[in-house]
C-alpha cells in the first residue's frame, strides 16, 4: 500500500489505463454512466468538458481515491483497488502542506537527492528564488506551479492533471505546456490532462475526448508534429472548432 | 483592516512601532495581577479583611523569604517538580501514542475510546484507595496518578489533532506515495501540532492538580504537602504562598507552551501575530 | 538486617518525637529490624495504608480502628496511652451568646464525621438532656471546620488537639464542654495483624522505646514541644497547650479499655454509621508486653 | 482506498452494509470494560485478589442494587447532578463569553489571559479554605467550585477555536459586509465549534472532578459525599460504587457530546464517516 | 465598521478608484512600486499580468484588506483606511463557508428577501438545484461560480473579481460573461477584473491595463460595441495582440 512495496524502475514507459462500463453516482446524482475509456501506455490523453461534468471524478477514479459505483477501472491490466504506487494525480486546488516550505512541499516524497531534483524543478516552473518561503505568501499561480513541479520530480508512470494551467497568465502557460510536452517525451508515462483551453488540449494531446452527460460524446486523435509551435495551424484551428461543438 | 483585526489577526502593516510601546505590551499582562495585589494589600490594612483569614500580601511575601531563605520553599518545590515531570513524562507519552493510534487506526479507536473516556471522568481523589492497593504508599504511587491525570489531556486532545486533519491534504500525500510513516510524521503529526500543544496545556495544569491529590497520600515534600499541611492548621499565608507558587508555576508553563507554540508554529497565521510581535 | 518495620505516623502525638530522637532505630538494629516512617494527614489514611498492607504499626485515636474493623481491615489493638479527656472539646467563638451546651438546641455544629469527637459530641448532648437530632450537624474535616468556624458559617465546633489548642491560643476560641467525666479519649496502637503474630519481639521493642520516649515527654513537655513545632508546623506555644493536655504512660490493652471502647462501637452502630456490631475483645493483641 | 482510510476518513463507498456488522459495531466498545469485568470477577473469586480490598463485581453490583433500592444512590446522583448542571451552566457560560471576548479583541486577550492561565493552575483542594472564607459552607460554595472546574476548559477551547478560525474565511465575510454580530454568528462560532466541543468534553469531565472536591465541604449527599465517605469508613464495595457511577456519567457525558457533534457537525467531514455511521 | 454604518441607496452607480503613488513591499520583495491609477466611477477595468505579478495584491489594496507600505489609495475621494462598506471583492479562491449551505452562502450577508435572491442568482450562474448542498461536494468550477453568485447577489458599487471564470469551461465562461455583463449594465458599478485570458478581458472591460514590473506597462481603451457577441472582430484580435505583447 506505499511506494515502496514495489520496484518501480525509473525508466520504465507508462501503463495503460482501462475504465469499463463505470457507473459512479453520489447520492441520487449521477455523475458516470456506463463509461467505458481505454488509454494506451504513454498517451498524452486531454480531458475536456462542462463544468461540473464528472472530469474530475473521474480522476479519483482512475487513482484510486474513489470506487465506482459499478463497472471496473484497471491499471495495467490489474483492478484498481487502492492508491496505485506509480499513479500522481495534481489536484485541481493546489494542496500543498502548509507546514513545509515551497522546497520541502515540491519534494514531498523525499528519496534521494530529492532537495537537489526540488531545486531543479522549481526553476522549471520559474519559482527558483521561492524555495525557502512558506506556501501561504505564494501568489495563486505560484501555488499551481509549485504543485506542477511536485508532480514532475515524483516520476510517474501515470500522470494525472486537473486543470494545472488554469491560474497562469498565456506566457508563463506556453512556457509549462513546453515544459511538460518535455519531461513527457523524455520520460514516456501515460497522461492524462483535465482542461477548459481548447487550444491547450490540441497542442499538447495526442488524443482529446469530451465528456458529457456522463458519457464520451467526441474521442479526436490529434496527429499534428510535435514540438507543436505553429498555433494558427489551421488543422489545429479545425480540431478546436469540433471540440467546442461537442462540450 | 478593522473588520479583519476583530478576530485578532494582525494585518500585513509593515510600519514598524515605537519601542516603548513593545515594553508596554510586555507588561500589561502582569497589570490585572498587580493592581489585584494592590486592592488586596489595602484591604488587609485598613482591616477591610480580617488579615488573619486573609493576610495582605505583604505578609505573604514575609512567609515566602521565610521559607526561602530556610530552603523549605525550594525542597517543596524540586519534590513536587520531580514527580510532576517523571508523571508528565510518562502519562503525556502514553497519551500521545494512544492518541495517535487511536486516531489512526479505528478498530483500535471502537475498542480503547470509548473505555478511556469512561475512566476519563473518574475523580483521583476517589481512585485513591485503589492506588494504594495497587502500587502502596510510596512515589510509584503518586507518579502514577500524576501520570493518569496528565494522559487524558493529551490523549483527547492528540486524538482530536489527528481526527480533524485536513483529508484532503492526506489524500495528497497518499497519492505521492508516502508511506506510513512519513504520512504521519510530516502530514498528520505537524499538522495536528496546534491541538497537540493546547493538550499540553491543559497536562500542565492537570499535573499539579493531581499531584496535590497525590501528595496527600503520606507525603512529607513537595508544595502540595505544604499547602495541604499549612491547610489543616488554617496558616493562611502559607496556603496563599503555596496558591502563588501554583499561579507561578502555570505562569511559567503558559510561557513555555506559548514559547513552544511559536517556534513549531511558524508557518501558522493565527499564532504569529506579525509584526505585533504574537500574542 | 533484613526485616523492617513500616510505621506509620501523624503530626502529633509520641512516635514524631521517637522519630525525631532515633531512638528506635538503635533498638531494632539489635534484633535485626530496620524501620521506615511514613507520615498520614489522619487516622483513617493510616488505616487505608495498614488496610492493604502497607503499614505494619501505626497510632490513631479512638474511632478510625471501629471503622476499620467493621470494613474487616486486619488490624489488632496493641497498647494505647491512658485517656487524655481535655484534648477534645466542644468550642464557640469567644462572643458566642452560646454558654452552655443545652444552648446548642436547634444551631449548627461542626465536627469531622465518626471521629473521636463525634462520640464527644453524642455524650455531651446525653449529658444535658438533648437528642441528637436537636442540633443540626455540618461534618467538615478539621482544616476546613476551623475556616468555616472562623467565617461563623457554624455555631460550634468539636475538635481535638492541636486543632482545639490552635483555635484556643489564635483566636480565644471558648471552651463550651470538654471530654472530661464523658469520654475517655485514648491513643491507640494498632498493627497489621499478620506482622503482629509474626514479629512479636519487633512489636514488642517498639511499645517499649513508645514507654521512654512517654517518660521523656512527660518531663520535658517545653523541649518536646520546640522540638515537634517545626515539624508539625504550628507555633510552640500552641503545641505546648496541647502536650500538656496529652497523657503519657503507654499501657497494654486491659478490660476497661476494652469496654469503653465497646461503648463507642455500639454508640455509632446505634447512630448508624457502621453497618453491624462488632467485637472489640476480638482483635485485642493476647499476650503481649 | 487503503491509504487514505489511514487516517480514518471513510471514503465515499455507497455499498450497504449488512446490518449485523452495525450491531457488532454498537457493542464493541464495551468490548474491553466488560473482557475487564469478567477477569476482575474471576480474580476475585479465585482469591487471586483478596474480595475485601477489591470486592467482586458482582458484590459491587450487590451494593448498587441495594443503594438503588433504598433509594440513596439516586438521591446523591440528584444531588450531584444539580449541583454539576448549575456549576456548568455558569461556569461554562463564564467560560464561553470569556474566550469569546479575549479570542476576538486583543486588549482583553493582553490583561486577562495571563492572568487566567495563572488562576487556572490553582488546585481546587487548595482553594477550599478561601472558598469557605468567601462562601461559606453552603450550596454556593460546591457550585462556585464546580463553576471554576468548568470555566477553564470551555474558556481555554474556545479561545483556541476562535484563534485559529481560518482568516481567509474571515476576511471574506468582512468583505462582504457582515457586521460584527453576523462575523461571528455566523463565521467565528461555527468555525470554532469543533474545538468548542472539545472543551465541552472536559468541562464535564472537570464537572465531576472538582464536584468531589466540592462535596467534601459539609456535604450530606452527592456521590462525591458518598464516595470520600465510604472510603473514610474502608468500604471498599461502596467506593467501586462510586468509581462505576463516575464513568458511567463520563459516558453519558461522551455519548451525549458525540450527538452533539454528529448534529452541529454535519459538514465537516471529519465528524461524519459516511456510510460508516460516524464515530 | 459595517455596512451598516452607511446607508447605500441600491440605485447609485459606482465610485472612482484611486491610486497615487502606491508601493507595497513584502519584508525585501518589493511587489508595487510608485503605481499609479484612476479607475472613474463606473467604468470596467480588466488587469492583465504574469502570475505573481502583483495583481491579487493590487485588489487588496482596493479593498482596504492591506495598506500601502506608501502612497494613496482612495475611494470617491476618501483615503481607503479600512474596508470600505460598499467594495466586493470576489478572492482569487472561492472562500466558501464550508458549514453554510450553498444558498446560505450566496446570500451571507442577509439583508431582505436574500433568500430570493440567492435563488435567483444561483439560478443565474446554472446551480438551481444546489441550494441545498454542502460547498464540500461541488466541483471546482461550481465552488467558483458559487463564489460569483455570492459577488454578484451582493450589491456592490465597487466589485472587484479576481479571476473569477479560471475553472470554467468555455460555454459556461461565455455564459458568465453575459450575466456579468448584463448585471455591470443594469447597476453601473465599477468594475475590476483580473484576468489570464486576453479575449476575456478585450470582450468584457471598457479598458484593459497590464500590470508588468511593479507598474502599468500598457493602459488600453477598449470602445468597441456592446454587447460584444463577434468575438473574431479583427479590430478585437488587434487589441489582443497588443495586450499580449506587452505582457
Ligand atoms: N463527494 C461528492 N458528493 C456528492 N456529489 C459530488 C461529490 N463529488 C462530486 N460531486 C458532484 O459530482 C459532479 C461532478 O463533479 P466533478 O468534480 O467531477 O466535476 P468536474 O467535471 O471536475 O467539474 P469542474 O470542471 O467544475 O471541476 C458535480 O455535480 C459535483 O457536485
Ligand atoms: N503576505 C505576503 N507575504 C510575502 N509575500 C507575498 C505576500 N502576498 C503576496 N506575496 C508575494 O507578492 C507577489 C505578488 O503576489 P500576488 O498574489 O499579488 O500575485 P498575482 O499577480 O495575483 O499572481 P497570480 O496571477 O499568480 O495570482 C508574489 O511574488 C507573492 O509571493
Ligand atoms: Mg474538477
Ligand atoms: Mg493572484
Amino acid at each position: 500500500m506505499s511506494a515502496a512495496d514495489f520496484y518501480v524502475p525509473e525508466s520504465e514507459a507508462g501503463l495503460p489505463i482501462s475504465l469499463s462500463r463505470v457507473g459512479k453516482t453520489f447520492g441520487k446524482l449521477s455523475v458516470l454512466g456506463n463509461f467505458n475509456l481505454d488509454v494506451p501506455a504513454g498517451q498524452f490523453l486531454a480531458v475536456v468538458g462542462r463544468s461540473g461534468g464528472g472530469k474530475s471524478t473521474l480522476m479519483r477514479l482512475i487513482a484510486g481515491l474513489d470506487t465506482p459505483s459499478s463497472g471496473r477501472v484497471a491499471i495495467g491490466g490489474r483492478t484498481v483497488e487502492r492508491l496505485h504506487p506509480s499513479v500522481r494525480l495534481l489536484f485541481q486546488e493546489a494542496r500543498l502542506v502548509p507546514w513545509q516550505r515551497v522546497g520541502e512541499n515540491v519534494g514531498i516524497a523525499r528519496g534521494p537527492d530529492w532537495q537537489e531534483k526540488a531545486r531543479r524543478t522549481l526553476a522549471d516552473v520559474g519559482l527558483e528564488d521561492r524555495e525557502n518561503d512558506w506556501p501561504s505568501v505564494l501568489s495563486g499561480g505560484q501555488r499551481q506551479r509549485v504543485a506542477l513541479a511536485r508532480a514532475l520530480v515524483s516520476e510517474p508512470q501515470i500522470l494525472l492533471l486537473d486543470e494545472p494551467f488554469g491560474a497562469l497568465d498565456a506566457l508563463t502557460r506556453i512556457e509549462m505546456h513546453r515544459l511538460l510536452e518535455r519531461i513527457w517525451t523524455d520520460r514516456g508515462f501515460t497522461t492524462v490532462l483535465i482542461t477548459h483551453d481548447v487550444a491547450e488540449a490540441v497542442a499538447l494531446a495526442d488524443r482529446v475526448v469530451v465528456l458529457s452527460g456522463g458519457a464520451i460524446s467526441l474521442d479526436l486523435a490529434v496527429d499534428l508534429d510535435r514540438p507543436r509551435r505553429e498555433l494558427a495551424d489551421p488543422r489545429a484551428v479545425d480540431l478546436q472548432r469540433q471540440i467546442l461543438e461537442a462540450v | 483592516m478593522a473588520d479583519t483585526s476583530v478576530a485578532g489577526y494582525a494585518a500585513g502593516d509593515t510600519r514598524s512601532k515605537p519601542n516603548f510601546k513593545r515594553l508596554g505590551g510586555a507588561l500589561l499582562p502582569w497589570a490585572l495581577p498587580i493592581v489585584l495585589l494592590v486592592v488586596w494589600e489595602i484591604a488587609a490594612r485598613t482591616g477591610l479583611v480580617t488579615a488573619r483569614l486573609m493576610p495582605a500580601p505583604t505578609t505573604v511575601a514575609a512567609a515566602f523569604w521565610k521559607s526561602l531563605l530556610n530552603g523549605s520553599l525550594i525542597v517543596h518545590t524540586l519534590a513536587s517538580t520531580q514527580r510532576a515531570l517523571i508523571g508528565l513524562a510518562i502519562g503525556g507519552g502514553l497519551g500521545f501514542i494512544a492518541g495517535v493510534v487511536n486516531g489512526l487506526w479505528k478498530p483500535a479507536e471502537t475498542l480503547l475510546d470509548s473505555t478511556l473516556q469512561m475512566v476519563r471522568n473518574i475523580p483521583h481523589l476517589a481512585l485513591i484507595p485503589l492506588v494504594i492497593l495497587w502500587f502502596g504508599i510510596d512515589e510509584t504511587a503518586k507518579i502514577f496518578l500524576v501520570s493518569i491525570g496528565v494522559f487524558f489531556p493529551i490523549y483527547i486532545n492528540t486524538f482530536y489533532g489527528v481526527r480533524t486533519i485536513d483529508p484532503q491534504l492526506v489524500e495528497m500525500a497518499s497519492v505521492y506515495g508516502l508511506d506510513r510513516k512519513a504520512l504521519i510524521t510530516r502530514i498528520i503529526l505537524p499538522g495536528a501540532l496546534p491541538s497537540i500543544l493546547v493538550g499540553l496545556r491543559y497536562a500542565l495544569g492537570f499535573m499539579w492538580l493531581t499531584l496535590i491529590v497525590a501528595e496527600t497520600i503520606s507525603a512529607t515534600s513537595g508544595i502540595g504537602y505544604m499547602t495541604m499541611n499549612a491547610r489543616e492548621f488554617l496558616q493562611t499565608d502559607v496556603v496563599l504562598l503555596g496558591i502563588i507558587v501554583y499561579a507561578l508555576l502555570g505562569k511559567l508553563a503558559d510561557v513555555a507552551t506559548r514559547a513552544i507554540e511559536k517556534r513549531v508554529l511558524v508557518w501558522h497565521p493565527a499564532y504569529q501575530g506579525g509584526q505585533e510581535g504574537g500574542r | 538486617a533484613d526485616k523492617t518495620v513500616r510505621i506509620g505516623y501523624q503530626k502529633y502525638g509520641t512516635l514524631v518525637l521517637l522519630k525525631g530522637k532515633g531512638l528506635l532505630e538503635k533498638k531494632l538494629e539489635k534484633i535485626g529490624y530496620t524501620v521506615t516512617w511514613t507520615e498520614f494527614p489522619a487516622g483513617p489514611q493510616l488505616l487505608e495504608a495498614l488496610n492493604v498492607g502497607a503499614v505494619d504499626f501505626g497510632t490513631t485515636g479512638e474511632t478510625p480502628p471501629i471503622f476499620a474493623q467493621a470494613a474487616g481491615a486486619p488490624l489488632v489493638y496493641i497498647a494505647h496511652e491512658p485517656p487524655a479527656a481535655r484534648g477534645e472539646a466542644i468550642l464557640v467563638p469567644k462572643d458566642s451568646p452560646i454558654k452552655t451546651v443545652a444552648d446548642l438546641k436547634g444551631k449548627t455544629v461542626t465536627l469531622n464525621k465518626g471521629s473521636n469527637v463525634h462520640y464527644l459530641l453524642v455524650k455531651a448532648l446525653e449529658e444535658a438532656g438533648l437528642k441528637y437530632t436537636d442540633i443540626k450537624t455540618s461534618f467538615l474535616p478539621p482544616a476546613d471546620a476551623r475556616a468555616a468556624f472562623e467565617q461563623g458559617a457554624v455555631d460550634a465546633w468539636v475538635i481535638w488537639d492541636p486543632f482545639q489548642a490552635a483555635a484556643e491560643v489564635a483566636i480565644e476560641a471558648r471552651e463550651l464542654r470538654n471530654g472530661e467525666g464523658i469520654v475517655p479519649n485514648h491513643q491507640f496502637y494498632l498493627g497489621a495483624k499478620s506482622f503482629v503474630d509474626n514479629n512479636p519481639e519487633a512489636v514488642d521493642v517498639v511499645i517499649e522505646a513508645v514507654g521512654e520516649i512517654d517518660e521523656w515527654a512527660k518531663a520535658n513537655t517545653a523541649a518536646a514541644a520546640a522540638e515537634l513545632a517545626p515539624s508539625v508546623g504550628i507555633p510552640e506555644d500552641v503545641l505546648a497547650v496541647a502536650l500538656e493536655r496529652q497523657s503519657y504512660g503507654v499501657k497494654a490493652i486491659d478490660e476497661s479499655v476494652v469496654k469503653q471502647q465497646q461503648a463507642i462501637a455500639d454508640t455509632f452502630f446505634e447512630l448508624g454509621l457502621i453497618p453491624e456490631k462488632i467485637s472489640i475483645a476480638d482483635v485485642v493483641r493476647k499476650g503481649g508486653a
